[in-house]
């Protein structure tokens, strides 16, 4: 009974908008990631948490 | 003309008929073929039967709140019965006999008071509203409806009714003084029955009658005994023909008792004496009716045995048609709100149906 | 000695506890005095206080509060009665325009302790009219307060607190669970504050925010959803203006999930002001929209169709789920 | 007893003085002393004083829309001097004479009309409501002002004023109904000024008079000559009287005219024929009452040049003193909406302060 | 021949214009006859067509929409006038209760093809209650249309659309720019549709969301804040109920920010709906919060405070600015 769900399948992508929560994109300021470099693996290719923490991971290891 | 032999500042009745059904003054005896007479007499019948029928619904817990109307037949049937078929009924909500006069369909009275807006669906053809619970709010479009009669050159009169209560309301006044003012085609019909809820006419207003509030508004008012039927028709028929020749509304107080609860909701010991009801029993305005038509051999006892089975079976298979048979339908919640259903209100129903088709 | 009451009585103790107290404070409205009130509220206050101080009046509810605004100004504490809600619209001018305002456009010269009650809600199986929630209207017009409770204890508290600002009270009662449950309540007058919120259940994974009849219909969604390992923080409002925004805002930035649920129609209902400033004071928390349950935009239907509109513990259930999934 | 003499239902102007000053009613002149009378003709002349200035303030653009009363000095003053000083004064808006007598500081009146709710903070002490704009709602007030001294046992009268539009509205109906079935202390001064801005008296109600209103609420009507002072002192006393001894309200028709706009922004020669205005100019009644005094010796051209320049000194001297230095606080603006500042009230308050310093 | 209008020049040829057309459509209200309105929106109306159809009516805001509603049921087309916005509340009982309703109540039966106009918004300096911006009131209110046109174009157009729509539309006029400006209008009677919003700007960097007098002070704030880089997707709502969510949700997925710039109170202003239905329907797409620039949650002041209480284009460019650096 919610309308919050996003039904972006019908959209033509727009200039490169990533989806994602408030919570992903402050998550992502805060670790220094660049969300619109990140593949999201969320419902339509949201960008989830998990996919924050691994590329700060990754660019972690290509640091080291 | 009665409005100018009336004064409306004193407290004096207009009365053709006695409590025993004797006639006061024989000269106002309207010129009714006995089939009138019948068919009057019948419809408050059928009114009262229908009150009676559904009270012992309500007590039976198949009916939800209800409003009768039992003892203000005469007002409502002697009332409505003044307007031809092409004017305008603006009823408050306790005016079945009105509703019977005006040829509304049993059964969309009984949808409303069983809670399916359906029943306001007064069929085509029909010039009728429906019931209006805000009160006096509906004197309001009384009023706009005689205008528009007015600006179109049309010669409908209309006939609209509010409580004493409701004289109280600050759209009475106004409704009352457009009406004056634009000399709109309306008759306003006071059913006073004593109380609103349980509050008592003297406590409602400081004034002597209520027909005296016609004079803050210009236009002729007249106190009538609202239990003879007689008396209520020819002081209607009288405003409406006024109304009809352009000269303007009138305030018709009709003086009644409401003999029953306020609602099904309400327990009128709490706030009157049983002396009081007992002591307006026999002002009954089916049984004085009853009288006179007994003694002037119009009605016999078999015809009125028969008529009352006919009306009761009628009743009793109205309500049966629809009891458990109404719940509204889902899309009718949403329907009625604009020719054209916005987008909000269609996605707020599919949500809605397919909640309940257990989906997403 | 036990006090258990339901809501009903809860308002007839507040009233009875402050007339004794305080002898400014008069009742009124329609078929308050002799008859006690159509639902009985006010039954034996006349009795015991006098037909001078708690008395029926002709039937206009422009001139029960219009009326009041002259006795608050001229020392007394009214407390009118509108018999329904929805018959609370032909008083809207005198809300609007001279309840609202009197001490800002004074500055203060004329304060008006004033409360309105109204029944409230539907879910009665009431005639048309009779089932109105439209708190936000009254929410949006700045002077008033709107306070709305939902159990016995909470109503005699509010009430009083009511009774006793400096400032008019919009007071709506949720009529639909009048009687539905009792509760023991302290037999002497007491104040619960006004723009506080109440945290009626904790919980980690979501935050409901709700008052009046809803709370009820919340708390069984609540169970529902534990079933299935979800744990809602449940929030009553009690007062809809001035909300206690901090209580929810806190708890929305615990849980990173809000879901509102009320009984008014959706569009400009409260629950858009409570997104808006969860929107203002929590966004980065969010891991989720905040997300509405409420009645349609629609007019409430009558008995026939009255099931369909308020949120069931059943809907409330699937969006909490919806939302914690999200 | 006047009420009893003047059938409101009859186009009978009660009055003591004729227009040029001549006493039609030699036993109707109040018995005032001679430093009385000049006091009233001199709050008839503050009044009209400060009407001129404001609108030649308001044409040389220094001030906003103003609201003259000139024309109906007589119907203000005579009635707001039948209050005691504990009776309640409750305006419309149109009431600069009654606010005199009153009390109420020049200052409040010009803040007021200048654009800062200060003016509407009447100072402690004076029993008097500030304006209402929404016509006939303060009616409502009156009424509920009255109640609260019969609740309280206490004997203050309440002096409440509408204009002939606003008896069209429903709180003017609900008002005096109030008023008259709880008995509250409460005189209802309608100042019929023929117009309700372009509307004229006889489009507004289909009334003969609008004192034969009173009828509706069983309360005593009267129509006076509004611009007679001796008649509407009288009457109003009268009724502040009957009021202060328990027998409920009263409502007084003062026949007038205003002589002006209806406000600055509004051109009468659009709805109404100069004739019109030239045929009520005579009957001024500043101009009465001064040919009234002269007559009885009271009234010296002396004391009247000395008196015009003193109030006009008066009138100037406090529009300067508030002119431009009239701002509204921006705390003030937040600050009295309740008795304490409720959070999302501070929030706003602090974030446009800190915009205006040009803060975050 | 150039028909160079401003916005109430522009409801006077919408009335004319329909009025000739359409002879059920009939014009009333508190001097809008012998004086052709305070604003002169009516002016020339009676003379051209009749003291039948264009007059004075008695100073009773509860009759005029009253008798708007029997009008509309007995075949015409009322086109009433509200004096003031602040006017309307004494008639809030008929517009909620039956204007609202009629249709929805009577299954059809009864439609009222009827338009509420009122003068709304403040600015120009006037007396208490003349300053009134309570459209969300009407927008919570289902049964209503609420339109606010903010061009001379869009006045005539949706007034139009208005009078011939089947169903009753409040019809709100910015009077604070009544006369600001003209505007070439197509001469002969023309419609525009409600419930579309219209695209005053595009941009790419933050949708501001506005209506009435507010769209030009956003356009002045617009100006201001593309000298520092920021290009803002201006929309003008034009009907405030039911609203085009469809055209500010699409543009807040591309901007991924949102501003609502409105005249009344923030607390259940329109702009809590807005942010909600952002919330539900592009919440994904946000980079900042939905915020809103709104009048204070108090009474409009009387003009010596009114330059505070009206979000100046300076305010708006600072929250523009604020949104996008977020
Ligand atoms: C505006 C409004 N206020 C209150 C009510 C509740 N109410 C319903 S009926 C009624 C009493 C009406 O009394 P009256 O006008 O005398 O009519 P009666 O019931 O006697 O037929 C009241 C107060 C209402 N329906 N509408
Ligand atoms: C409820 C309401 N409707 C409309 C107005 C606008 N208005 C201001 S004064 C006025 C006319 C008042 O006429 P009347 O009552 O005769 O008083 P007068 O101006 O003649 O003193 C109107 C329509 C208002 N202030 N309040
Ligand atoms: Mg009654
Ligand atoms: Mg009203
Ligand atoms: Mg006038």
């Amino acid at each position: 009974s919610t309308e919050g769900q996003v039904v972006p399948t019908q959209e033509k992508p727009k200039k490169s908008k990533v989806l994602a929560t408030p919570v992903a994109r402050k998550l992502a300021k805060d670790l220094g990631v660049d969300i619109t470099k990140i593949k999201g693996t969320g419902p339509n290719g949201r960008v989830m948490k998990e996919d924050i923490y691994r590329t700060k991971e990754e660019m972690t290891k290509e640091v080291e | 003309m009665r409005f100018e032999i009336y004064d409306p500042t004193e407290i004096k009745h207009y009365r053709v008929l006695d409590p025993n059904g004797e006639v006061v003054t024989e000269e106002d005896i309207p010129p009714f073929s006995d089939e009138e007479l019948l068919y009057l007499y019948k419809t408050m019948l059928f009114s009262r039967i229908m009150d009676e029928r559904t009270l012992s619904y309500q007590r039976q817990g198949r009916m939800l709140t209800y409003a009768p109307n039992i003892g203000q037949e005469a007002a409502q049937v002697g009332s409505a019965y003044a307007m031809e078929d092409n004017d305008w009924f603006v009823p408050s909500f306790r005016e079945l006999g009105g509703w019977l006069v005006k040829g509304v369909p049993l059964k969309n009275i009984y949808l409303y008071w069983y809670g399916n807006e359906w029943g306001s669906h007064i069929p085509e053809g029909i010039k009728a509203l429906p019931v209006s619970v805000p009160i006096a709010s509906q004197l309001q479009h009384a009023a706009g409806i005689g205008m528009a009669n007015n600006i179109k050159g049309e010669k409908d009169v209309v006939v609209a009714y509010v409580g004493d209560g409701g004289t109280s309301q600050g759209d009475f006044h106004e409704a009352l003084n457009f009406a004056a003012v634009f000399k709109a085609p309306v008759v306003f019909v006071v059913q006073n029955n004593q109380y609103a809820i349980s509050v008592p006419r003297k406590e409602q207003t400081a004034s002597k009658t209520i027909a005296q509030k016609a004079i803050a508004y210009g236009m002729p008012g007249i106190l009538v005994d609202g239990n003879d039927i007689f008396a209520v028709y020819n002081a209607s028929k009288e405003a409406v023909d006024r109304a009809r020749r352009g000269e303007g509304p009138t305030l018709i107080e009709a003086y009644t008792y409401r003999l029953g609860a306020h609602t099904t909701s309400d327990d009128p010991t709490k706030y009157r004496e049983n002396e009081e009801v007992e002591k307006w029993k026999p002002k009954d305005p089916i049984l004085r009716f009853k009288k006179y038509l007994q003694k002037k051999g119009i009605l016999t006892e078999e015809w009125e045995e028969k008529t009352k089975k006919e009306l009761d079976d009628q009743v009793v298979s109205t309500f049966e048609e629809i009891e458990n048979k109404s719940d509204t339908l889902i899309e009718d919640i949403f329907k009625y709100h604009y020719e054209t259903m916005p987008p909000h209100l269609e996605e707020q129903l599919e949500e809605y149906k397919s909640f309940l088709e257990g989906g997403k | 000695m036990a006090n258990k009451l339901n809501i009903v009585e809860a308002v007839n103790q507040a009233l009875m506890n402050e007339m004794e107290k305080d002898e400014t404070v008069v009742v009124y409205g329609e078929d308050v005095g002799v008859e006690g009130g159509v639902f009985r509220a006010t039954v034996n206050l006349q009795k015991k206080f006098g037909k001078h101080r708690v008395f029926d009046t002709p039937l206009a509810e422009s001139a029960i509060v219009g009326t009041g605004v002259g006795m608050a100004i001229n020392g007394l504490k009214p407390v009118v009665e509108l018999q329904f809600m929805g018959f609370s619209y032909p008083a809207f001018n005198q809300i609007i325009s001279h309840v609202a305002r009197m001490r800002n456009r004074s500055r203060g010269r004329y304060n008006l302790p004033m409360v309105i009650r109204a029944p409230y809600g539907g879910g009665i199986r009431a005639l048309e009219h009779h089932s109105e929630s439209t708190e936000a209207l009254y929410a949006h017009i700045p002077g008033l307060k709107v306070v709305i409770p939902s159990t016995p204890y909470d109503t005699k508290g509010l009430l009083i607190a009511a009774i006793r600002d400096p400032d008019p009270v919009i007071f709506l009662e949720p009529k639909r669970i009048y009687r539905a449950f009792r509760q023991e309540v302290p037999e002497e007058a007491y104040e619960l504050p006004i723009g506080k919120a109440r945290i009626v259940e904790e919980g980690e994974d979501v935050t409901v925010i709700t008052w009046g009849a809803m709370v009820r219909d919340v708390q069984k969604a609540s169970e529902m959803v534990k079933e299935k390992g979800i744990y809602p923080e449940i929030i009553d409002l009690r007062t809809i203006s001035p909300m206690d925004r901090e209580t929810f805002v806190e708890s929305v930035k615990k849980t990173g999930r809000a879901v509102i649920v009320h009984e008014a129609p959706k569009t400009l209902g409260v629950g858009a002001e409570i997104v808006s400033v969860i929107n203002e004071k929590a966004f980065l928390y969010l891991e989720a929209p905040p997300t509405r349950v409420t009645g349609f935009d629609t007019t409430f239907p009558l008995p026939r169709g009255e099931m369909h509109y308020i949120p069931s513990p059943e809907r409330i259930a699937k969006t909490i789920e919806e939302v914690v999934k999200f």
